[in-house]
């Protein structure tokens, strides 16, 4: 089975479709992507713990139609809560790679951006934006409720700009992360790892 | 020969229903936030998430039935609403059946179970199994209430039922169907998928089920058939059970007291297993829907 | 204290009564007052709040009054400040100074902590938020000013924002920091360590270029071994596969 | 604020490198406790540190043995710690058990040469040893006879390999080559730091 | 004389005869599926004279005349029977490998069309046998054990229905169905039948007919016995053979209705006989549908689901009202065909997979998608979704039950009608969706002449979905009357409308609207099963999932206590007492002594001397 | 995801070969539960399901591995506090105590009173908030989003607390060996404290009757994961999942720290073990959380300095402890909290060893439990055995 893996069909759904403009109601759209950014349920990190206070009464950013929802595909913002393990990571790749275009990553914190206090854990990923794209990153360890705030509202404001191209660049540069990804993975990460419960199933 | 004003009519109460369904979804989102003393979304939310799921510039499929699906369910719903009595709009319901209307409204959910279960992930097909199981426990106690309702105005002519309770009265004045009325609300949380029954979509345990694969403009759809769902489910509701109306305005505060009792239920009690869920439905509300048809009999 | 005294405190097991409660289908409906109550959501951003005294925001750092002493290089649990040596209109500083890296820095002000002269501080200014591209990050990574500046632009814009807007550097090593209220800093850094740089420094590489597709592809070279290190060291492993 | 300095004093006796065992138990309910097992399991070395706490020294040979004796006093085992003496070439393993029943801590130390890192399994006496098991097998890669499910755990296969919480695994050269050199960007002046 | 009834009677018959004789592939098939199309061409041709007057013809066979006759209603039924008759050599000439399937095949399409044309209990109870018997020998070549349940009930039935004739000849001293029916009618009023006589033969037609039409607590032939055969076969088994239980529930009004009212009088208005049909209906119709929800194999399924569905007609008919009727007879339709149709493409996936159980299946409907997209509309009529040939049946049974004040009898039909949702969509999940397992990979869509059987059976329920009123008018030729008024598309009673017409355009309006959103959205693209939401693992197909078994594990779960209890079990445990007791009988009596046969003899005798018989 | 389809010539070969690619068991399906799930954050399970139950369930954590251990021994002692606290993000007052706690028996630094009054008082704080969240989480799973939202917003007034006492919302890097970093802002905060607990004491109330008080949450949890005493005793559970099977462990009383031994509380104890029993006993503990609040603020902080005064701690980074060894631990919310702590005399620990309490439930006994539990349990049992991943991580 070992040469399944130079078979297959190396990927790519993921690039291979057309983009399809609409024209007409372009703006309309923006504005709707703006006022609707739904988070992908995936908390990475510690800077989970700060979700819940904006996402419940406390400050509610509902107010502003940001919703979690626990399915990737309804998904437009990815929040990467904080340090990424390579276990996790591979994972939010494959949740990236679900969701579909436009979406955007917010990374809070320092972990992300250049590894915080883990920087020399053998564990975590160091600079995040070589493996998948980030749109907007925040400071703080972690982060404060109002600066995840404030990250959200830059992202809304980078949509209107249509700076927000981090679901672009992915594409663009489809073959610079993939290369990155598997250097750090491995080739062929998706079948090891999902093979790796076969044995125990 | 073509009835160009009812032509306008079902324009137009298409466009008012959607509209109409998405600010009920709004108004949902509204107060189950006030409950949780939250601000909440604005009350036109909904109709933002749609549009943006509309503009998303990619889209998967698993296939023709996946596509099928959401298109077949919102196609389901626009045939559902077009029986309904809205006020003075008769539209088609002259020719509306009660056992018409209630089967078209089920049928939403073929379509999206279609959609779901031809993606192939088990998290949909829980999902789906558990949707199917909810329409078995809840049907005996709807059909129940149902017949109670026909017994008792002896006619399945939902035309005939609004004027009947024009002039006798609603039909919750009466006692028996008001325990009809009841069962009917417990059975409508669940058809509106809300708490303590929203089993089928339950985001903590199969991540929203049957819409855990849709994204884009299949999950557009969806909403809207949504909407448009929640919109005939409590016109429905208003005709059978509150009279009627004469005008929209009339339906409007009846809808939108209908739908804040479901928003209190969903907001205060936690969600069922299915298997208890079922139990619960053959128990009391059935033997109160027994009760109801036992009295109008 | 009687910790002693208490030979072992007996547990006081409570009785089930007291422990359990009754189901109820009525009682949840209480509930539904709230919904005639006020939220208690704060409506940020439109409504401010403001952190509390002494939040452990942002550093702030007297130049005059920095000695160079690195313990707060020594005592960061993330390694993120490096001492630097600066040249302030044309005129090396003394002493090296901190340059704290938030893309590390996990706002614990050991640093303020254990700073003997007091000239490292810190602000209760925490927002910080750019865009992810590499040049977008540069402000993560600064000498921090002087606090009374950052404080009077606390006061001139009312919020606690990052009070460099932009960092401009150039080819030589000169950096100049865009505060928010359109003043510039102007500095030019020599190099970094606790020993002066010598005349003709390099720069050491910076970090890689800004688009993805322009960054270097391989990134495998065996790091040079540390110099001090603190456990007798086995070779770096070779990344597997 | 006597009872401070009482503790400070057994404190400041026990900081005391534990070598010299007191043959002498105190006469609390530690005491009788240690003497209690020690009769009966002669080949281990038995101590009171303080108030709640004591602790035993069993050969690597006999650990399985003085367990299950122990499991009859101590009835939750709380964690299985593992100390990497590299000098010594030798792991220490400190079964830390818990006695709801006295409310006394024990640990009980053990020590394994590192090259040959074998030990029999404690599941049948704790099952949740499993846990603790692997956890040891993973980063220390002891092998623990009779545990089923030793492998990756927690790290993914390729850590796992490395045993990263031993002492002779170079975390910072490792974390260079896996995650690119610019993790670290000044290092050349790092004589300074503590980290 | 050649008449045509004769025809239609023994073309199927004589069709099977000549294709077992020569036995030649290719040609038996051909000749099958002529001698099951002479039936339905006569039938079509005879249409405009039945509606006049009907056609008699009588033979006679050593002293007993056989009446034949086609009036609207035998019309009626034997036109269905035909249709899925033809259906099913269509479906046979592929599935079938042996000319003895083709022989009983045809022979019990004989017995069927016989029993819906005769006249007299002779020609009734004759052609019932031998529909039952080459039913049997269908049965018997694939299961033993199941043939053997089958066999058994239907002796029971048989003689059931044996005694009942006896009975009724020796009361009215007719065999004919034109004088019984005189006979009891009189003695409707005169009362020289004592209620007690009455109402034993009426529990023997009952037991008769329900062990045919398969009620609930006679059903437990159905399942192994619709399974355990040739699917294609089946179709017409549950198709069309059921539907003579269901003719004989019906006969069972024509002839003793008025007796039987008499007899047994009314109960809360509602006739007390009709009253038991409607409940053993309902019953019927619950039980089986929620075993039906509960199987893992799919001929399984299709036969409990057959079985519910019959349990609709019943009910329908036990209503007792002639908007019960009218929806009975449209329902012996829509279930021919839809049921028909089902079981055809069961055949063909049978046939293509070779599998059987739900859980060896999976994400065919891309390799057989014509086959698919039969199943989906028959799954669309039986789920009674508004545009089908289903629900218009549906929805006059529900008019029906509640009009005739039988609010529980419709609240069981509303649970039926959930539950055959949940088993369809069962159905559709493990047979076509979800992922596909590797030895499933070659499939190939059904053969040619299974696909124009299904078609055949497709098309009329579109037909019948859309255009209802074809039916009802027809319908209430046979009943007499104005019972379901409107046009072709639309159906009115006294109390509802139901304009299919108005239905289909409101579907197609908002399918219109919904499809345009659908092509203003981005262009989609294909990805594979394994390319779904695993909560972010990577997933390979070396993983199963697809829920293939124990779909339904809650609804077990939540009906634990009932499943205790099993019809099925029970005949076994008592046909295992009547064994044992047999068994113990044996060694008591037949101890091989020849003393004690002569005490036996003797004790016999005097019992005899006793009765005064000798 | 990208496409892993297995390609067709691949398949034809296989086949070929008489043997299919994916002997796939038939019986039952394979469902991946986490980590991007709503009910397990950051963890992962494995479950093999029959229809809706479960017949096997493998814990997959590590998605949160950072190397703790490792780090602790690379970094000084006090810079430790700011590393270690990451444990239990919930809680993050607890790990930070537990390891000042080691250290200080390790040197035999004696902690001033008015330190140990604010550690017991922040610990207290701690567990509240945590209980908060907890609330949170379990309405959420079980489907009352109402309390979760009530709760996360009552959480909030403990942060602000938090805030102003150490300096930071989540991450307080407050306690550190030898007392704490800052003394207490002045009354206005104990007023504020005193307010809140006051304030929350009321909303207990509401809690009761929406949560504690509802039906449908008897019914999710009532003979749902049931452990008896000895399998959660073998098992090494403890917390409120011990004390839910009937036995009265608390470290609070058993091993008292701090100012524990002064406070009058007590230990809920429930017989059933099941998930209703440990919903119920947590929720008496959090009565009991803010009577002990109000008991602190009875007594007032003693006065004195809030940091021991020590010439070593001058040169902090190169602090350097006597040889030794010590173990700590507290009670959590999840439950006992410990870690042992070896000192080789040198600025670095030796090794630092945690052992969270989801450690010995999240593992072992989840798997146990869930083997037969229907998939709408599964949320339920992780819930109320508060399984905090990060404990099993590290």
């Amino acid at each position: 089975m070992s040469e399944m893996k130079e078979m297959r069909n190396e990927n790519d759904g993921v690039i291979s479709y057309e983009l399809q403009e609409f024209k007409l109601f372009e703006p309309l759209f923006k504005w709707a992507r703006k006022k609707s950014l739904w988070i992908v349920a995936f908390c990475t990190g510690c800077g989970g713990i700060e979700m819940p206070p904006l996402a419940t009464a406390r400050y509610d950013f509902e107010r502003f139609g940001i919703m979690p929802n626990p399915a990737p595909r309804m998904g437009d913002l990815f929040l990467i809560t904080g340090y990424v393990t390579p276990k996790t990571l591979k994972r939010i790749i494959i949740t990236y790679e679900m969701m579909q275009d436009p979406k955007y990553i917010l990374a809070h914190g320092s972990c992300p951006i250049n590894g915080g206090v883990y920087w020399d854990s053998y564990n975590v990923v160091k600079q995040l934006d070589k493996y998948i794209p980030i749109d907007v990153a925040i400071a703080g360890c972690m982060p404060r409720a109002e600066a995840v705030m404030d990250g959200i509202m830059e992202i809304m404001r980078k949509i209107e700009d249509g700076t927000a191209d981090g679901w672009k660049r992915y594409r663009e540069n489809y073959e610079y992360y993939r290369k990155n990804q598997d250097e750090l993975f491995g080739e062929g990460w998706r079948e090891k790892d999902a093979r790796r419960w076969l044995a125990w199933i | 020969m073509i009835d160009w004003k009812l032509v306008l009519e079902v324009i137009g109460i298409l466009i008012y229903a959607t509209f109409m369904g998405f600010i009920f979804m709004g108004i949902e989102r509204k107060a189950m936030a006030r409950i949780q003393r939250r601000v909440g979304p604005p009350i036109y939310q909904p109709i933002i998430d749609t549009l943006k799921l509309l503009g998303k510039k990619e889209s998967v499929s698993h296939g023709f039935i996946y596509d099928f699906g959401p298109v077949f369910a919102m196609g389901a719903s626009i045939a559902a609403l077009l029986f309904i009595p809205i006020a003075n709009f008769q539209l088609f319901s002259s020719n509306a059946d009660l056992i018409v209307v209630a089967y078209l409204l089920e049928i939403p959910m073929l379509g999206i179970m279609l959609g779901a279960m031809s993606s192939g992930n088990p998290y949909s097909a829980l999902g789906v199994q558990r949707g199917l199981l909810t329409m078995v426990a809840m049907q005996l106690p709807y059909g129940l209430a149902l017949i109670a309702l026909i017994q008792h105005w002896g006619t399945f002519k939902l035309s005939e039922i609004v004027a009947l309770q024009q002039t006798q009265g609603w039909s919750i004045l009466v006692p028996a169907l008001f325990v009809a009325m009841i069962v009917f609300d417990i059975v409508f949380q669940a058809m509106l998928g809300l708490e303590p029954f929203d089993i089928v979509s339950a985001p903590a345990e199969i991540s929203m089920g049957p819409m855990v694969e849709y994204g884009g403009k299949h999950a557009a759809l969806l909403f809207t058939q949504h909407a448009i769902q929640l919109f005939a489910e409590t016109a429905f509701f208003a005709v059978l059970f509150l009279g009627g109306a004469s005008n929209l305005l009339e339906l409007l505060i009846k809808q939108i007291a209908v739908l804040f009792i479901a928003i209190f239920v969903a907001s205060i009690y936690p969600r069922f297993t299915i298997d208890q869920a079922a139990k619960f439905f053959w128990k009391w509300p059935t033997i109160l829907g027994i009760i109801a048809v036992l009295l109008t009999v | 204290m009687k910790m002693k005294s208490v030979e072992k405190p007996r547990v006081r097991v409570v009785g089930e009564e007291k422990v359990k409660l009754k189901k109820s289908f009525v009682k949840p409906w209480m509930g539904i007052k709230y919904l005639f109550k006020k939220p208690v959501t704060i409506k940020i951003p439109f409504e401010k709040i403001e952190p509390a005294p002494k939040y452990r925001g942002f550093h702030t750092l007297n130049w005059k009054t920095c000695v160079g002493c690195n313990f707060c290089g020594q005592i960061c649990p993330a390694r993120a400040i490096e001492m630097t040596w600066i040249e302030v209109d044309g005129k090396m500083e003394k002493r090296p100074h901190p340059k704290v890296d938030y893309g590390r820095c996990t706002f614990c002000q050991f640093c303020v902590d254990v700073c003997p002269t007091g000239a490292l501080g810190f602000t209760e200014n925490f927002y910080l938020t750019t865009g992810g591209l590499e040049e977008d990050l540069e402000l993560y990574d600064w000498v921090p000013i002087h606090p009374d500046k950052v404080r009077e632009l606390n006061e001139m814009f009312g919020d606690y924002r990052f009070p460099v807007e932009r960092i401009e550097k150039k080819e030589d090593g000169t950096h100049i920091y865009h505060l928010r209220d359109g003043s510039t800093i102007e500095f030019k850094i020599l190099g970094y360590g606790l020993r002066p740089p010598a005349a003709a420094r390099p720069k050491p590489a910076a970090k890689p270029a800004a688009k993805p597709a322009a960054k270097p592809a391989e990134k495998k070279e065996a790091p040079k071994p540390e110099a001090k290190a603190e456990k007798p060291a086995e070779k770096p492993a070779e990344k597997k596969e | 604020m006597d009872m401070n300095e009482k503790k400070v004093e057994e404190k400041v006796e026990n900081a005391q490198p534990v070598e010299e065992t007191r043959p002498e138990l105190p006469d609390t309910k530690e005491g009788r406790l240690v003497r209690e097992i020690v009769e009966k399991a002669p080949y281990a070395e038995g101590s009171v540190r303080r108030e709640r706490r004591v602790e035993f020294r069993v050969p690597a040979e006999r650990i399985h043995e003085f367990l299950e004796l122990a499991s009859e006093k101590f009835e939750m085992l709380m964690q299985i710690s593992t100390v990497d003496w590299l000098k010594e070439k030798e792991f220490e393993l400190v079964y830390q058990l818990w006695s709801v029943s006295e409310g006394i801590h024990a640990f009980v130390r053990t020590r394994i040469p590192r090259d040959d890192a074998k030990l029999p399994t404690v599941m049948d006496i704790w099952p949740v040893a499993e846990t603790y098991e692997r956890e040891a097998h993973e980063f220390f890669g002891i092998i623990f006879e009779g545990n089923p499910r030793l492998g990756p755990f927690i790290l993914e296969p390729r850590e796992y390999e490395k045993h990263p919480l031993r002492k002779d695994f170079n975390t910072i050269g490792y974390v260079k080559v896996i995650y690119g050199e610019d993790f670290d960007r000044y290092d050349e002046s790092k004589t300074n730091y503590v980290i | 004389m050649i008449n045509e009834l004769m025809i239609i009677l023994f073309a199927p018959l004589i069709a099977g005869v000549v294709a077992w004789a020569l036995d030649i592939k290719g040609i038996r098939e051909a000749i099958g599926i002529i001698g099951a199309a002479i039936p339905l061409a006569y039938l079509v041709k005879l249409y405009p004279t039945i509606i006049e007057n009907p056609i008699d013809y009588s033979i006679t066979v050593s002293g007993f005349t056989l009446q034949f006759q086609l009036n609207t209603m035998s019309w009626y039924f034997a036109a269905v029977a035909s249709l899925v008759g033809l259906a099913m050599a269509f479906g046979m000439a592929v599935t079938s490998r042996e000319s003895y399937d083709w022989l009983f095949a045809l022979m019990s399409f004989t017995g069927v069309l016989g029993v819906f044309l005769s006249q007299d209990f002779v020609g009734f109870f004759l052609l019932w046998e031998l529909m039952t018997f080459a039913s049997f020998m269908m049965v018997l070549r694939r299961n033993r054990h199941e043939s053997l349940k089958y066999f058994v009930l239907s002796v029971i039935g048989a003689y059931a229905m044996l005694i009942a004739i006896g009975m009724l000849y020796a009361k009215t001293g007719a065999l004919d169905f034109a004088s019984i029916r005189q006979v009891l009618y009189m003695d409707a009023a005169m009362g020289t039948i004592t209620t007690r006589e009455t109402a034993i033969i009426f529990g023997l037609f009952l037991t008769a007919f329900g062990v045919k039409a398969g009620a609930v607590p006679l059903h437990v032939w159905a399942p192994g016995a619709y399974s355990e055969t040739d699917q294609s076969y089946t179709a017409f088994f549950s198709g069309a053979l059921s539907k003579a239980g269901a003719y004989g529930f019906l006969l069972l009004y024509i002839l003793m209705g008025y007796k039987l009212y008499a007899a047994f009088g009314t109960f809360h208005n509602h006739l007390t006989f009709a009253y038991i049909i409607a409940w053993i209906g309902a019953i019927t119709v619950v039980v089986a549908s929620f075993l039906a929800v509960l199987q893992e194999d799919i001929r399984k399924l299709f036969a409990y689901s057959s079985v519910g569905q019959v349990g609709y007609i019943l009910l329908a008919f036990g209503l007792g009202s002639t908007l019960g009727f009218a929806g009975g007879l449209f329902h012996v339709l829509s279930h021919a065909i839809f049921k028909g149709l089902f079981w055809l493409v069961t055949a063909a996936i049978i046939l293509q997979t070779g599998k059987t159980q739900f859980k060896d299946m999976g994400g065919l409907a891309e390799k057989m998608p014509f086959t698919f997209a039969m199943g989906l509309i028959a799954v669309l009529s039986l789920a009674g979704i508004p545009p089908m040939a289903g629900f218009a049946s549906k929805w006059l049974i529900y008019e029906a039950a509640i009009s005739a004040h039988m609010p529980l009898v419709a609240g069981a039909i509303f649970l039926g009608s959930a539950l055959a949702f949940a088993y369809v969509v069962r159905f559709l999940y493990a047979v076509w969706f979800g992922q596909r397992p590797s030895d499933l990979e070659d499939v190939k869509e059904a053969p040619l002449p299974l696909l124009i059987a299904m078609a055949l059976l497709a098309i009329p329920n579109l037909v019948f979905g859309v255009a209802p009123g074809l039916v009802t008018q027809y319908i209430n030729k046979i009943l007499g009357g104005e019972v379901v008024g409107g046009d072709y598309y639309k159906l009115v009673t006294p109390t509802g409308t139901y304009n299919a017409l108005l239905v289909t355009i409101a579907l197609v309006i908002g399918l219109a609207i919904a499809g345009l959103v659908y092509i203003y959205g981005a262009k989609t693209r294909k990805i594979p099963v394994t390319n779904t939401y695993q909560s972010g693992n990577p997933v390979t197909e070396e993983f199963n999932l697809s829920i293939r078994r124990n779909f339904y594990k809650p609804l077990a779960e939540a009906l634990e206590f009932w499943l205790k209890y099993s019809w099925d079990r029970f005949y076994e445990r008592v046909a295992g007492m009547a064994e044992d007791f047999a068994d113990s009988l044996r060694q008591a009596f037949y101890n091989g002594n020849v003393q004690s046969y002569s005490w036996y003899l003797a004790i016999v005798l005097l019992i005899l001397a006793l009765w005064g018989v000798l | 995801m990208t496409n892993i389809e297995v390609p067709k010539e691949l398949r034809e070969e296989a086949k070929q070969h008489d043997m299919y690619l994916h002997p796939i068991d038939k019986d039952t399906y394979e469902l991946f539960f986490g980590p991007q799930h709503m009910a397990t954050e950051n963890f992962s399970i494995i479950l093999k399901m029959d229809g809706n139950r479960i017949e096997r369930a493998i814990v997959n954590p590590g998605f949160l591995h950072r190397g703790f251990e490792k780090l602790a021994e690379q970094r000084p002692y006090f810079t430790n506090i700011a590393l270690i606290l990451r444990i239990c993000v919930p809680e993050s007052d607890v790990p930070e105590n537990i390891y000042s706690m080691a250290v200080d028996e390790i040197v035999g630094w004696e902690v001033p009173e008015r330190a140990q009054w604010i550690r017991t008082v922040v610990l207290e704080m701690a567990r509240m908030s945590a209980w908060m969240f907890w609330i949170m989480g379990f309405g959420n799973e079980i489907g009352l989003y109402t309390a979760g939202q009530w709760a996360a917003a009552y959480r909030e007034r403990f942060m602000r607390l938090f805030e102003e006492l150490t300096g930071g919302r989540v991450y307080h890097i407050y306690t550190v060996p030898g007392g704490v970093r800052r003394d207490i802002p002045g009354d206005k905060w104990l007023r504020q404290l005193r307010d809140t607990v006051e304030y929350l004491k009321g909303k207990m109330k509401d809690f009761d009757e929406i949560l504690f008080d509802n039906y449908i949450m008897f019914e999710r949890t009532e003979g749902v994961g049931v452990m008896d005493r000895k399998f959660a005793l073998k098992h090494a559970v403890t917390g409120p999942n011990l004390r839910a099977t009937g036995v009265p462990y608390d470290v609070r009383k058993d091993d008292p720290y701090l100012y524990y031994p002064e406070l009058e509380f007590e230990v809920p104890v429930l017989k059933e073990g099941d998930s209703l029993a440990r919903v119920l006993v947590r929720r008496y503990e959090m009565e009991q959380d803010l009577y002990i609040l109000e008991q602190l603020l009875d007594m007032g902080p003693p006065s004195g300095p809030y940091m021991v005064k020590d010439a070593r701690l001058k040169a902090l980074p190169r602090f350097k402890p006597p040889k030794g060894d010590a173990y700590a631990h507290v009670e959590s919310t999840k439950g006992d909290f410990g870690v042992y702590v070896v000192s080789d005399g040198t600025h670095k620990p030796y090794r630092a060893h945690f052992r969270g309490p989801s450690q010995s439930h999240g593992v072992t006994v989840l798997e146990e439990l869930l083997k037969g539990a229907r998939l709408a349990d599964v949320p339920v049992i992780l819930k109320t055995l508060d399984n905090c991943p990060p404990d099993i991580d590290r």
